[in-house]
């Protein structure tokens, strides 16, 4: 190639370049707001139970959580159909690593309002549907990985979700529950680490959510034994008494 | 290298570190209030609640002399430099932010607002591109405040007042909702906010144990 | 999980792990052939210029032997999953592209283009899902091939061949423009691309002494 | 906690975030601006002398480009928080003094003051706040050229011009004395300003080859 | 280097090599049953007292089947060569340690010796210097037992056994009076018990909660 | 260069490198004997009221023979080199400290001082140039006894010695009010004191429990 | 095992856990000694070319070099003889890593003096015969690591022997011959790279000297084909310039 | 804690790091006249031979006054605590001890000694255990010289001094064989003696050029 043509070539290379950090940066960018979306929408689920926590029932609390971060999430699914263009064929392996992040996040939240309506780990076939066009077509392929580090990084929201709880009538109770399946998500999990590098270490974060859980109940067990009394008395007493100097902290602010 | 252009640039470079050695000295004067407050604030641990009045008044003064120092510091920083320098008392005014929210909570049983706290230590409007009270500073000021009420719920319990921990949980409870509205992305500032939900169970174990104990073991004592 | 779900998970796992061993592998298979140019070419720089060519000439057969083993490689990737596996042959193919470029450099005096290296590699334009010499790739290439230069402009003086390092210094200025026309981010190009000042630097040390001691007759190249 | 204080605080944290990402845009602008003058400047080291002026033209409509970027970044500034902000474009910044002051010297022999540069550069006095060109960032692109010359000077001989390299070497010899009489404390300037004498060395190596080679006719400086 | 000593030192590595991969795969036998252990006895945290010696008999045939692994190992190993190769594996044979001694604790409250583990995973005295129990290994397995007895007892107290933690203590407590014995050097041994003081007084404040509040029936241990 | 000043520069730098192994040999004779007395004083956990002061006797001998170990090393160390060689074995002396001040605790209630411990160690006046007891390695060991004693509070309750944590508390309180009061710059010791707050709060715990269930005849203290 | 014999085996294993210590202990001091041995050793060799610098015959002067080298190492090779009951059997892998980095040491120094003596690289059999008795019996296997990894090293002495030996007569062609010799080290080290981890960042190392000798070579060649005299002639010229002023210098000292 | 311990440990910490500030004073006035010296003896290389010894001569008051500066420390450093504080100042030191050396080679040719340079900076026996110049700070400070000198023999080739490198060649390859006795073990000492080989180098090339010069161009002058 003679020094004229070089120019021309690095030209063209240039293009190619620039738009591969263009397409990057709109993507890097996308990403980012999704990341917010999600995470905006898990503080929501965590505000949204504890406001309500003198509510009368429980499942209704929960189910009307998740109804609005489903609502919430909408917006992320819209953001995803909008990138579809720019994630076809092999587009989605080459940016990958700029996806990933938010993708995994958007994996928490919607894994977070699905486990308060159905107690349960969603599957994989619903984080894929839930971004996919109404005729089931994929915007792009959803990897295991993903999937089961969004999962993973879930016990930590469940962490702060039982702990936070405590004070709300049943929180105990709860916390219990939560100890369970935050147990069981360990041991499956534990499985595919030979698998996923990066699920090695989401593993140990989700070791220490769960004794954090399981010292969490113990604390309870301890004080329930020592007074001998069914849970429900217990936060009943418990309930009526913080209430009563509640409601005359309330008369004070008045003045 | 032109002479006047080498004494000149001379002259700022000098200027420069010897305004860091002087905005050092007054930020070692601002340390030294705060951690006397913070000695003093210690007490609250094992002050019985009729002393806790003058406890707290002690504390006061210490809190208005900041303003001198607060107003040395904005007479160092030269204008609009605020973010140049922050970071070196930003330790000192969090713990100044800490005795003043501590001190009112104590004494009223609010919270003290960011524009109070400011007022407090003597901020004025006019030096905010010298030295001014940013949000961040102020919410982890009252972080630490919250982390304090924990230790005194299990202490006021010690010290026979079994309707601190009340008082205390509903307080913490509603600054916890508080912070769960703010959308923080901030990292230092949403794991010390993580930290609080510790700091609710703790006053939650207290508040259980008076709670049944009153009801339990000690019936003829009730919530006044 | 569910356990059938757990299963199925475990089954795409396993399947996606035997493919990686599947493919590095035939990367290995590679990666020897690439360490082999490279022993032989690091022979310029004690050949004699008249011995060059047969030396290049035994260079060539390996490169083309390369065109089998990304034949395997094109045909174990599944389809649209280039970018997800490329990594672990790029370290060998970025070798390969500076083995055909250095080449053709010291037979033609030419760049090979991409164009050109990629069908000498025997790269298909139907696999470009799956195998493909990208942008980058081929420029981490060319940069080696400047490394390798700037210490042949020393080594060539020392054979008593003169001309050479201003024939070098021509070649890698031009690659130079070339280069710092490109947009490259704070990335491994950008380092790369970065550290070819140095080579420059060296290379036009050679020019300047040989030029200073009128030891060449090549007149030594001016922008144009 | 109160609404409306909880809503301020939220706002605050949202709008920061914002900011980042405007400024950020704007100083990618200014960065291949930046970068396109280095590209250019870049062929001084193989311009003939007689074709040097054209290309140094070519570069100042880049340098008075960068005027309206820099407007731009100062408008985008909150009041006040120029040392919130700059080290975000400071490496630009730097890059744009180095090209200005380089030029200049090429043009004229003579070394652009700061206050020559920075109104090159379209710096208002009002935007002091908010955008400014410091004392660092100019000593640190001038500290630039020099590394810069030390190559030039090797190339220049090689291009047959065997005085600028004995000019090159009275103009560093006299910016080092002059930095030598800074008192620099700050560690990344002084770091930089003892990598000077690197430079200086080579320059002298070059004079040297010069001189005994009887090939120029400037007489070399010595101290007055 | 003499060309027949360069053919016989590279004979002599690859050799290395292929035996290293042929470890290699043993190892990873033997890691997969470790691994399946280590996810049954996790449940010992949830399972109810009585349900505990049904959990510990389903572990017991994985243990006997960690024979035929350490045998392929021990016939692959050339003689003397025990110490080359030995990092391979012992991370596998800690955690099958770890299983063999928690399975014999929760079975008998006893600790397995390390002639009883060694004799348990099948190991041949003759094989000494292949493969062998070293105590570094087995304390290192033990270590790891305490660690998650320290979890036990939490969970067991969750689980409505109060006495579990008594037993635990004492057990622990003699434990470590033995490794408060050795001289360890700053090593990973002496890190990993260091690490034990935390499990430690975990498992006393266990103790603490359940014997303040009079839970238990079991004295608890003093010093003899 | 002068071959006798050449003669007395080797000999300079082969001395050196044998006093460091001469040092290093006694340090870890200290460090025996310190680790030997942490191994007897961490049995205070489970040793009742009654039998502590034979367990105290135990340690006291051990003690005495540091002397021994801190004279043969003063005997080593060069004339006016202490600062150079100290690091080598504050360790162990921290931790000899640290034994002298909780036997003293644990025998009379009292905090032994700086000069007493010096003693006890037998440290020598016209030593001070070669082994000395800094400030700084009294306060750190100090606050591992701290440490130390946050942990005996809980096991104290576990032995039915329900009065040792308020005793421990008032001790406590007082070394932390004691501490507040010093002007630490010094980053490591006051981390270590910062991390004193934990211990406090967690021997307040315990003084909460064992007060709210009226275990203790001893009132709990209040500031005076 | 009750409470009494858990102190017992903790007793036996402090007394296996001491020995272990101890030996290497003495393995590490031991290691040490022949690590400075060996570096004096080779600040040896190089003083011993450069102080007779003036001397007539290169081949001469290094052969000399070379017997003082060798007879300095048999210190070494006595150390290695009385440790031999302390590398038995499988004991020389035990402790590999305290005894590898003096092994290295011995055979950079070793195979310096066989370099100085033969101008040629020291094979493996002459390595291990140096640290064997008199009936062949190796005090301990010698691994191609070591010997690889020792050699290595030698490549950064043979850079510095050039580069210093310049000015000595002879010095340039010395240096040409060095030069050659490193490049075909550095490509049959090649070869092993892929075997040994440790090789790979030590063959960076040699590429380092190798350049620096290159560079240096590359310096004698453009002077003298500025000049256009044969080498011997230019040496001679210097050389007795340098000698005139240096007697020079030498009557200002008397004063 | 005793309130008087209390107060005397207060008072110790306090005069600690008063002292710290005080020595850093001085330190800061030792590295301005050692900067200042440094700048001076730069003019070496453009000053001509007939001027040097007057260019010496202004340093030589400036070493005298480090005498001054040097007792000032001795002063400050509390008995026996030179090695506690000595790397505040070795930097400032070697400098010195380069000035001395050098300035006693350009006068007499001579190579200073250890105790030349301790008596020119003033250095009292009877301080050796708060000020003493050790042989590290000495050797370090003659490699400096070295490598000033290689940039010597090239710029008084260029002023027109074609004995100076002669001369300077002898003096350093004397230093290098006398360096080269020493059995260095310190790292930065060896690695600082191993570049020496290149200022050697670089000084043959020199002697090198002015030889066959002599002979080829100019060979009217011979050697005298
Ligand atoms: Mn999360
Ligand atoms: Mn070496």
């Amino acid at each position: 190639m003679a020094s004229s043509d070089i120019r021309t070539t690095f030209q063209s290379f240039r293009d190619d370049i620039d738009a591969y950090n263009d397409r990057r940066e709109r993507l890097i960018k996308a990403s980012r707001d999704i990341t917010n979306l999600s995470k905006k929408t898990i503080f929501l689920l965590h505000r949204l139970v504890l406001e309500n926590a003198e509510s009368l029932d429980d499942r209704e609390v929960y189910l009307a959580a998740a109804k609005k971060g489903y609502e919430k999430l909408r917006e992320v699914q819209n953001a995803y159909a909008g990138l579809r263009a720019e994630l076809e064929a092999d587009m989605f392996w080459r940016y990958e690593r700029q996806v990933s992040p938010g993708l995994q996040e958007y994996i928490e939240a919607l894994s977070f309002a699905w486990y308060l309506e159905h107690g349960s780990l969603i599957p994989f076939s619903e984080v894929q549907k839930s971004i996919s066009d109404s005729d089931g077509k994929a915007y792009f392929p959803l990897t295991v990985a993903d999937y089961l580090l969004g999962l993973s990084d879930l016990t930590g929201e469940l962490m702060r979700f039982a702990i936070s709880g405590l004070s709300r009538k049943g929180g105990r109770k709860k916390a219990m529950e939560v100890c369970a399946f935050v147990r069981t998500c360990k041991a499956d999990f534990d499985r595919f680490t030979p698998f996923i590098y990066e699920l090695r270490k989401k593993q140990s974060v989700t070791t220490q959510s769960l004794e954090k859980i399981e010292d969490t109940v113990y604390a309870i067990c301890v004080r329930s034994s020592e007074y001998d009394l069914p849970p429900e008395m217990l936060d009943d007493i418990v309930g009526s008494i913080s209430q009563s100097s509640r409601s005359k902290r309330g008369d004070e602010d008045e003045e | 290298m032109d002479p006047s252009e080498l004494d000149q640039i001379n002259a700022f470079l000098e200027g420069d570190s010897e305004l860091r050695e002087k905005i050092k000295d007054q930020v070692n004067e601002f340390d030294k209030k705060a951690r006397k407050m913070v000695g003093l604030l210690n007490r609250i641990h094992f002050t019985p609640t009729d002393a806790l009045p003058a406890l707290l008044e002690s504390v006061k003064p210490i809190l208005n002399d900041c303003q001198a120092v607060i107003k040395a510091l904005a007479d160092s920083v030269p204008p609009n430099q605020f973010w140049r320098w922050k970071d070196m008392w930003s330790n000192s005014l969090r713990t100044a932010v800490f005795a003043a929210v501590l001190v009112e909570y104590l004494s009223s049983g609010q919270l003290a607002s960011l524009q109070q706290v400011s007022e407090q230590l003597g901020m004025k409007e006019e030096w905010k591109d010298r030295v001014t009270l940013t949000v961040e500073d102020y919410l982890q000021g009252v972080i630490s405040v919250v982390n304090e009420l924990s230790r005194l719920a299990v202490n006021s319990v010690t010290l026979g007042n079994f309707d601190q921990p009340i008082k205390i949980s509903a307080f913490v409870k509603d600054l916890f909702v508080g912070f769960s509205m703010l959308n923080l992305k901030n990292d230092t500032l949403r794991r010390r906010f993580d930290s609080l939900k510790y700091d609710m169970k703790k006053i939650e174990e207290v508040v259980y144990d008076v709670s049944l104990r009153k009801l339990t073991s000690v019936p003829t004592l009730t919530s006044t």
